[in-house]
């Protein structure tokens, strides 16, 4: 297993528990991917992974996360990039003011060697055409589209052997949306990066992942293939909010009504 | 209690809320392209979309924090859209926000006394003379804050400081923030983001309780659709800043251009080859 | 008034203006790459100073090894200010920074002359003092080398930011959070960025010590630093070098145009009315990209 | 750093010891008969160019009149502390001083010297405001309590004026004089002196503020330049000065018709350069080097013992000797004191019969003949002016005073003043 | 023991909204107040006038700029450009003749009109860029207070005349000592009710979260520019206390950079926002320094220690620079909070945890 979270726990300010013992697997070179709602936990997690949490003022108050068998909950981030580990952050989060060149460069501070950074980059600029042809431009000024597949070819830069993304399709046109699950799923089965990616798109999420859990409130509700979860009846209740079945939305809102309004 | 939450809005009701033709944008980026909607007395009107699809944004051009490029925001049938969020507040709107804007190092007391601000005459000189100025309304106005706070259940944690309680909690004292204030209009920014099963149904039952014992008409935001579909008695599909689809909620969120652009793309590929969700 | 005179204050405010920018330099790399203001670069400089002067007095070492030797030591200072103090700042109120360095501004006032000495120290630096006259315009040499000098290691800065941590430091001047999603050492970044800062600090000392003596009045730079690092716009070193000659040139023709009709010296008060301008007609000063925290 | 070392007396700072146990230091030296002298000065902030040298030259002149036995069997008590010119600082040391029974004190502050005047007014504790506090202090019937006991500034820019009418052999008519100051109180002070002489003596003066403290006069000293003046006064204090003059210099300015106030000392010149500096002039209110008999008997019974209170090196400085004139002053004014009453009681009202009392005091030659009376305490206004040679300060004059007829209109018009709002 | 909440009921809103809720908080300051105004008949002089006066002085002064600092989250580094305008307008008032109670209130006002003007930038601009702007009026008050016009003449010193407060004279320690006392009592009392009305509410949530308070009807261009006006009124207030009761003669560089760093740290080392700590912390950054050059000089003169003078004098500014760092590392909370943590302790005594 390549990663492995057991009973993790993440609290930020030392008083709200946002993650309450999750334990999560991904295989090595698997796609998993996490779904739920907006706040459900499913960024913490990530960032329980990568190590960002800190500058959140929030820790991993409980459990512990193995990457490769280590332990990692108590390296810096820097630390955990070199180990393999990436994190494409929400909101892409390119550095706005540099060009994309400069972007790749930046995210390439782990290899001493100028040529292997040269080779890197070129890679990078035949994976995404469209980046080389802007590779003079200032990152900010690139569309949203653009800047979803400059985080994701910085991530690259670092050569990690688990790549997680967050919310990649957020803010997307639908076209662009498929555009970079492709790539994803091309990244994963090509060059054998395993890929933690989180959605609130569950559909087009379990399109292309392996696997999935899904998170609410800060728990796992639920984990297993791709198959089974699109063929479970409450994955498609809480995540296309009863809009197909309707019988469904029926007795959900008979139950409701009970509860709530008696 | 016997409010049907299918309740069809009545026709005869006046207008709360007139957007017309809203236009806003930030740098390049066109966040709202012409929108335009009515909310009605004593609706409870839902603003639903993909994430960036100016929800948010909507609601801040409403509130006076972004003023709008064009377009006329109409409340009561007086003409708002340039007015100052503060000003606007005494016009009887009141909102809570997405990401909590509680007041910390405050208790929960004080966060819900604030709502009573513009029902107070705040004065600094008020204060300095307080046994024969401010006292007395003081104690005015925590009577009505008492009341909510005993109809939003909170009385456990009145006196904590507002950071210390759990986030579901606190989503509930910013919606008795507002409430104090005694709003003929609210507006909910995802009031049960990141809730469980429990949690929501206490807030919806605040909602609909809030509609129907105080008269407040309320446009929420919301991405549970359960929730949207239980309470809303209409709803507006917004998707790129435009809207793509209103009316009954499960009507509206049926309708294809809403599934594509906010269920999913694939997802619409795959009920159109009638595979099983 | 006199166009000579006018020429030779515009000629030596440009100087003199170079050389407070290389104050302010230090100001904008913390700036750049931890988004606080610096309030110890004054009193920097002047430490700076005292140990280039301590290096040559106490061990006997020429100017050429105490300089250098006062550069690495106080690289190593301002990493360990960064270090030992500053890190600790990251998520504290504003006015909890601000306060942080006024206090080490403060201490340092208290160190440095407490264990040198108070009296002014001389600091040569070889350059002459003796008049240098063109046609009837006296250049200062002493402020003339200390411009050239602050300018070469500006544009030096500028150099550095386009080699590869240079891009790296750029990077965590944009986005912390990105920058350690993708493995860069941003604490290492910015102790570096203290470093630097130390050092354009310990240049400006020495070349202002050469100037005008060793003391804690070295300290009050800050008030200049700080009013070329705001209206070159805080973040950017280019602004710094145009700002510093404006600063440079305004305070310089008050003094020679406006003093004689006010009769007071209204020198101190350009970089405060220039603070206050850029802040309230154009916040972001001349070259600033970054959000400026508006209301 | 052995250089830097300064010996700390024993018993000029045990007093300090009072504020851990109250009352303690009183019964200790209650059964000998002592004067007790209170220095709180600024070591610390706008002074630090002078204090350290000057107080070293007090305590180094109180140890040898202890040394020697003291004064009518009266040992002298010197408590020196830091107020750092800060207010709050200060008053508590005044504060200190008063309740230990202190009948002396010497703050070297302009600011703190003016908060200071009314307490000591009101208290009748002997304030010393030698080079600072306010000038119109010279004036003993307004203020029987603050003493001056050397020129004040406005005597100084008349000697100067004084000294450059000599040297154009009696006239200044016609003349330029440029008045570069630091842009201060403390700058401004000679200001209404200048402008009478300009118009007495038909002299044009042209005046160049500039920013405390002065640290960079670059835009100043061109002006200067372009003006050609006959004569330069440069008016400030620690950085200032040495900036003034090495600006001048690079200026080719004539340095030999360059004149400071009393604020000039050997380590200025070592920034500015020993040789640039040479032929600059300034006030001398006592004989500056190692000539003086005094300085002598310090070196050899102080110093030399091991007592001194700080480098040896600093003894004979400009700052060191003006701290033992005023020392030496106030012990003359406890010698006078004691031959009034040799019994006390000693309280400020007895020393200050004492002080008042000095008269054609020289201290064995270092200082010009000084008469303090009940209504002169500016101590007659001698001065006089010395030249750097390069090495060292070498008097140009003799001793001597100058307009003290205008001086002394300036000063009853403020004390007038004080008079009139501060009773 | 006696530090106990259990077993207090309030049945009215009056009860529950006193300043002092605990009995034995109440208790405590009586006690203190009861100190505090016996104190000319136990304390000797020097502490009267040297400490105790200073003392409230500063903490008023301090606690001024703590509404404005803490209470509505402006920062400001030039108050004491602010308490020098206050101290100018009331002397030279006096010096005219108008009696001090008025001279007072004319120097709040002064001050509450110009201190709004380094307001108007608070409008523009906050945080660091905040700072900046008010560290620039600060020079530029400086620069005007210099002129001869306001600073009086070549000696630059404006002597106070003897003065009266209420018919009584200021001139001995003990009726300074009282006035002060009085003057600080209602700021402090001010302060406290500030904090439980609808005023220091809304001040509240200007410093906490704007667009939330705009939203809530508080107009934060109008508190923002109230806190300035009423934080810059008792710094005025003060202003013309320390000209009567203590300079009693001024000049422009008793108001300089220096004052304001020094009330700036009274503030955060006392505890940002709180009512105690100004007291608090005007009472270590005053007293520090002193007591450390006066515990130098004992060990100097008790174990003949080789101090250099320099090292000695500089000794305190040294401290008083660390002070700040220290506390802010540790305790950024300040000395309030330490006090806080201790009461809470108290409260639960023997049970060792307060809360959660």
């Amino acid at each position: 297993m390549l990663l492995a979270l057991n009973n993790v726990e993440v609290v930020y300010d030392r008083v709200f528990l946002a993650v309450k013992g999750v334990s999560i697997e991904v295989p090595d070179r698997g796609l998993v991917a996490l779904l739920g709602a907006n706040g459900a936990g499913k960024s913490t997690i990530l960032k329980s992974i990568s190590g960002l949490l800190k500058p959140e003022r929030g820790e991993v108050s409980r459990g512990e996360v193995l990457f490769n068998g280590q332990p990692i909950v108590n390296l810096d981030p820097p630390e955990r990039v070199r180990m393999g580990i990436v994190h494409v952050l929400e909101g892409r989060r390119v550095f706005g003011q540099l060009t994309p060149a400069e972007n790749l460069i930046a995210a390439a501070s782990m290899h001493k060697d100028r040529g292997h950074v040269n080779a890197l980059m070129d890679k990078m600029f035949t994976l995404f055409p469209r980046l080389a042809q802007r590779a003079k431009a200032k990152a900010g000024y690139l569309s949203g589209g653009e800047q979803q597949m400059l985080a994701i070819a910085r991530a690259l830069m670092t050569e990690p052997k688990l790549l997680m993304l967050d919310e990649p399709s957020l803010g997307l046109a639908p076209f662009l949306v498929d555009e970079i699950f492709d790539i994803i799923s091309r990244i994963n089965a090509e060059q054998g990066v395993s890929v933690l990616l989180v959605e609130q798109n569950a559909i087009a999420a379990l399109d292309v992942a392996d696997s999935a859990y899904l998170i609410e409130n800060g728990r796992i509700l639920m984990g297993g293939s791709a198959e089974m979860l699109k063929s479970n009846p409450d994955v498609a209740e809480a995540y296309l909010g009863g809009s197909h079945q309707s019988d469904y939305h029926a007795v959900k809102h008979y139950r409701r009504r009970k509860r709530w309004l008696a | 209690m016997s409010t049907s939450p299918t309740m069809m809005p009545t026709p005869q009701k006046p207008i709360v809320l007139t957007c017309h033709d809203i236009e806003r944008s930030f740098g390049g980026l066109k966040a709202l392209k012409g929108v335009s909607l009515n909310v009605h007395e004593g609706e409870i009107f839902g603003l639903v979309g993909p994430n960036g699809s100016g929800k948010t944004t909507l609601v801040n051009v409403v509130t006076g924090f972004y003023p709008p490029n064009q377009g006329t925001i109409t409340l009561f049938g007086e003409n708002i859209t340039h007015i100052e969020p503060h000003q606007i507040a005494r016009r009887g709107i009141a909102r809570t926000f997405q990401n909590l804007a509680l007041f910390k190092g405050m208790s929960v007391l004080d966060n819900i006394l604030i709502g009573r601000h513009i029902h107070m005459h705040p004065s600094a000189l008020g204060s300095f003379f307080y046994w024969w100025g401010a006292q007395k309304e003081e104690l005015a106005n925590r009577r009505i804050v008492e009341e909510i706070i005993e109809f939003m259940q909170l009385q456990d944690i009145r006196d904590e400081p507002v950071e210390a309680v759990p986030l579901g909690l606190q989503k509930r004292v910013e919606l008795a923030r507002a409430l104090v204030a005694e709003p003929r209009f609210l507006i909910l920014d995802e009031p049960m983001a990141g809730m469980n099963q429990e949690e929501k149904e206490y807030i919806a039952r605040f909602i609909l309780d809030a509609r129907e014992e105080r008269g407040v008409t309320i446009l929420i935001i919301e991405h549970h659709m359960d929730v949207v579909t239980a309470i809303c008695d209409r709803i507006v599909v917004l998707s790129y800043g435009e809207i793509i689809a209103e009316g009954e909620p499960r009507q509206a969120i049926s309708q294809p251009q809403v599934i594509k652009a906010y269920i999913g793309e694939r997802a619409a590929q795959r009920q159109m080859k009638g595979a099983a969700i | 008034m006199d166009f000579f005179l006018i020429a030779e204050l515009v000629i030596n405010g440009v100087f003199v203006g170079l050389m407070y920018a290389l104050v302010s330099l230090g100001i904008v790399l913390i700036y750049k790459t931890s988004g606080l203001v610096n309030l110890a670069q004054g009193a920097l400089a002047m430490t700076g100073a005292y140990i280039t002067w301590m290096v040559g007095n106490y061990f006997g070492m020429p100017i050429w090894i105490s300089i250098p030797a006062a550069v690495v030591f106080m690289f190593f200072g301002g990493v360990f200010i960064e270090r030992s103090a500053l890190r600790r700042m990251i998520g504290q109120p504003v006015i909890m920074a601000i306060m942080l360095t006024l206090g080490i501004e403060i201490a340092l006032r208290g160190l440095l002359p407490g264990v040198f000495g108070a009296a002014v120290k001389k600091l040569d630096i070889g350059v002459s003092p003796a008049p240098l006259f063109v046609g009837d315009i006296l250049i200062n040499q002493s402020i003339m080398i200390g411009g050239v000098v602050s300018l070469a290691l500006i544009l030096s800065s500028l150099a550095f930011f386009n080699s590869r941590y240079g891009i790296v430091m750029r990077a965590v001047a944009d986005d912390q959070t990105a920058s350690w999603s993708v493995g860069i050492r941003v604490e290492k970044a910015i102790a570096v960025a203290w470093g630097l800062a130390a050092v354009s600090a310990t240049g400006a000392g020495i070349l202002w010590g050469a100037t005008q003596g060793v003391d804690w009045s070295l300290s009050l730079l800050l008030i200049k630093a700080l009013a070329i690092a705001i209206l070159g716009g805080l973040d950017s070193i280019p602004g710094v070098i145009l700002a510093g000659v404006i600063v440079g040139v305004a305070e310089s023709l008050a003094t020679g145009v406006v003093d004689p009709f006010v009769q007071a010296s209204t020198r101190d008060i350009v970089a405060s009315v220039i603070i206050l301008a850029t802040l309230l007609f154009k916040p972001h000063g001349l070259f600033g990209h970054e959000h400026i925290e508006r209301v | 750093m052995e250089m830097n070392r300064r010996k700390f007396l024993a018993s000029t700072a045990g007093a300090a010891a009072a504020f851990t146990v109250p009352g303690m230091t009183g019964q200790v030296f209650a059964q000998e008969k002592i004067v007790r002298f209170s220095f709180p000065q600024d070591f610390t902030k706008i002074y630090t160019f002078v204090t350290s040298e000057y107080s070293q030259g007090q305590r180094d002149y109180i140890t040898l009149v202890n040394e020697r036995g003291g004064i009518g069997g009266y040992k002298i008590i010197a408590d020196v502390s830091d107020h750092a010119n800060d207010l709050p600082r200060a008053i508590e040391a005044y504060e200190r001083a008063k309740r230990e029974g202190a009948v002396l004190i010497d703050p070297l502050s302009t600011p703190v010297a003016r908060a200071l005047v009314p307490r000591a007014l009101e208290d009748k504790i002997n304030l010393i405001t030698a080079y600072s506090g306010r000038s119109d202090a010279a004036d003993g019937t307004v203020f029987p309590y603050v003493l001056p006991l050397s020129i004040n500034y406005w005597t100084q820019a008349a000697l100067i004026i004084e000294n450059f009418r000599k040297m154009e052999k009696g006239d200044l008519k016609g003349k330029k004089i440029v008045f570069v100051h630091i842009d201060t109180p403390f700058g401004k002070e000679p200001l209404p002196i200048l402008d009478v002489l300009s118009k007495r003596l038909g002299f044009t003066l042209q005046t160049f503020p500039y920013t405390p403290p002065g640290n960079d006069q670059s835009a100043i000293w061109p002006q200067v330049r372009r003006a050609q003046p006959d004569f330069v006064i440069f008016w400030g204090a620690g950085v200032g000065q040495t900036v003034a003059l090495t600006e001048a210099f690079r200026n080719g300015l004539k340095m030999d018709r360059v004149s400071s106030s009393v604020w000039l000392s050997e380590s200025d010149m070592d920034v500015v350069g020993r040789a640039n500096a040479k032929g600059v002039m300034k006030v001398e209110p006592c004989v500056g080097g190692r000539s003086p008999k005094i300085i002598k008997d310090i070196l050899s019974d102080v110093v030399g013992k091991g007592k001194g209170a700080g480098p040896e090196n600093k003894v004979g400085t400009g700052y060191y000797n003006y701290g033992v004139q005023m020392a030496s002053l106030m012990v003359e004014g406890v010698r006078m004191a004691v031959q009034k009453a040799p019994n006390g009681p000693v309280t400020g009202a007895w020393l200050n019969e004492g002080l008042t009392s000095i008269k054609d005091f020289t201290a064995e030659g270092m200082l010009p003949p000084t008469t303090v009376t009940k209504a002169d305490h500016q101590g007659g206004g001698m001065g006089r002016i010395a030249r750097w040679d390069g090495d060292k300060f070498v008097p140009v004059t003799d001793w001597y005073t100058a307009f003290q007829d205008v001086v002394w209109d300036e000063i009853r018009k403020y004390a007038e003043e004080f008079k009139k709002t501060g009773k | 023991m006696f530090y106990r909440r259990a077993g207090i009921r309030h049945t009215r809103y009056e009860d529950e909204r006193q300043l002092f809720p605990l009995t034995f908080d109440r208790v405590l300051i009586i006690a203190i107040l009861v100190l505090l105004l016996s104190a000319p008949f136990w304390v000797e002089r020097l502490y009267l006038v040297g400490y105790m006066v200073p003392w409230l002085i500063w903490s008023g002064a301090a606690l001024g700029l703590n509404l404005l600092m803490g209470g509505a989250g402006q920062i400001h580094l030039g108050y004491g450009a602010v308490i020098g305008i206050g101290a100018y307008t009331s002397v030279h008032l006096v010096r005219f003749g108008v009696p001090l109670e008025l001279a007072m209130i004319a120097g709040g006002l002064m001050s509450a009109l110009i201190g709004s003007i380094f307001g108007a930038a608070a409008l523009r601009v906050k945080g660091i860029y905040l700072a900046m702007a008010t560290l620039a009026m600060q020079y530029i008050v400086d620069f005007f207070t210099q002129t001869k016009i306001i600073s009086g003449g070549s000696l630059a010193t404006l002597q106070v005349p003897p003065v009266s407060f209420l018919g009584i004279s200021l001139k001995g320690d003990v009726a300074t000592y009282y006035f002060c006392f009085g003057v600080t009592f209602l700021i402090a009392l001010y302060m406290l009710n500030i904090r439980r009305t609808s005023f220091g509410r809304a001040l509240a949530a200007v410093r906490e979260k704007d667009y939330a308070a705009q939203i809530l009807g508080v107009s934060t261009y109008r508190y923002k520019l109230l806190a300035f006006w009423v934080s810059s009124f008792i710094g005025g207030v003060v202003g013309s206390v320390l000209a009567v009761a203590y300079l009693r003669a001024i000049s422009p560089d008793q108001f300089h950079l220096e004052l304001s760093v020094q009330l700036l740290a009274m503030v955060i080392v006392g505890g940002l926002g709180s009512v105690l700590g100004p007291f608090l912390g005007a009472a270590l950054i005053l007293f520090a320094p002193i007591v450390l050059n006066n515990a130098l000089g004992a060990a100097a003169s008790a174990f003949g220690t080789d101090i250099p003078i320099d090292l000695r004098a500089h000794m305190p500014l040294l401290a008083y620079g660390l002070m700040i760092v220290l506390f802010l590392l540790y305790e950024p909370l300040g000395l309030a909070k330490i006090y806080d943590n201790f009461r809470k302790y108290l409260l639960v005594w023997p049970f060792r945890h307060a809360q959660k």
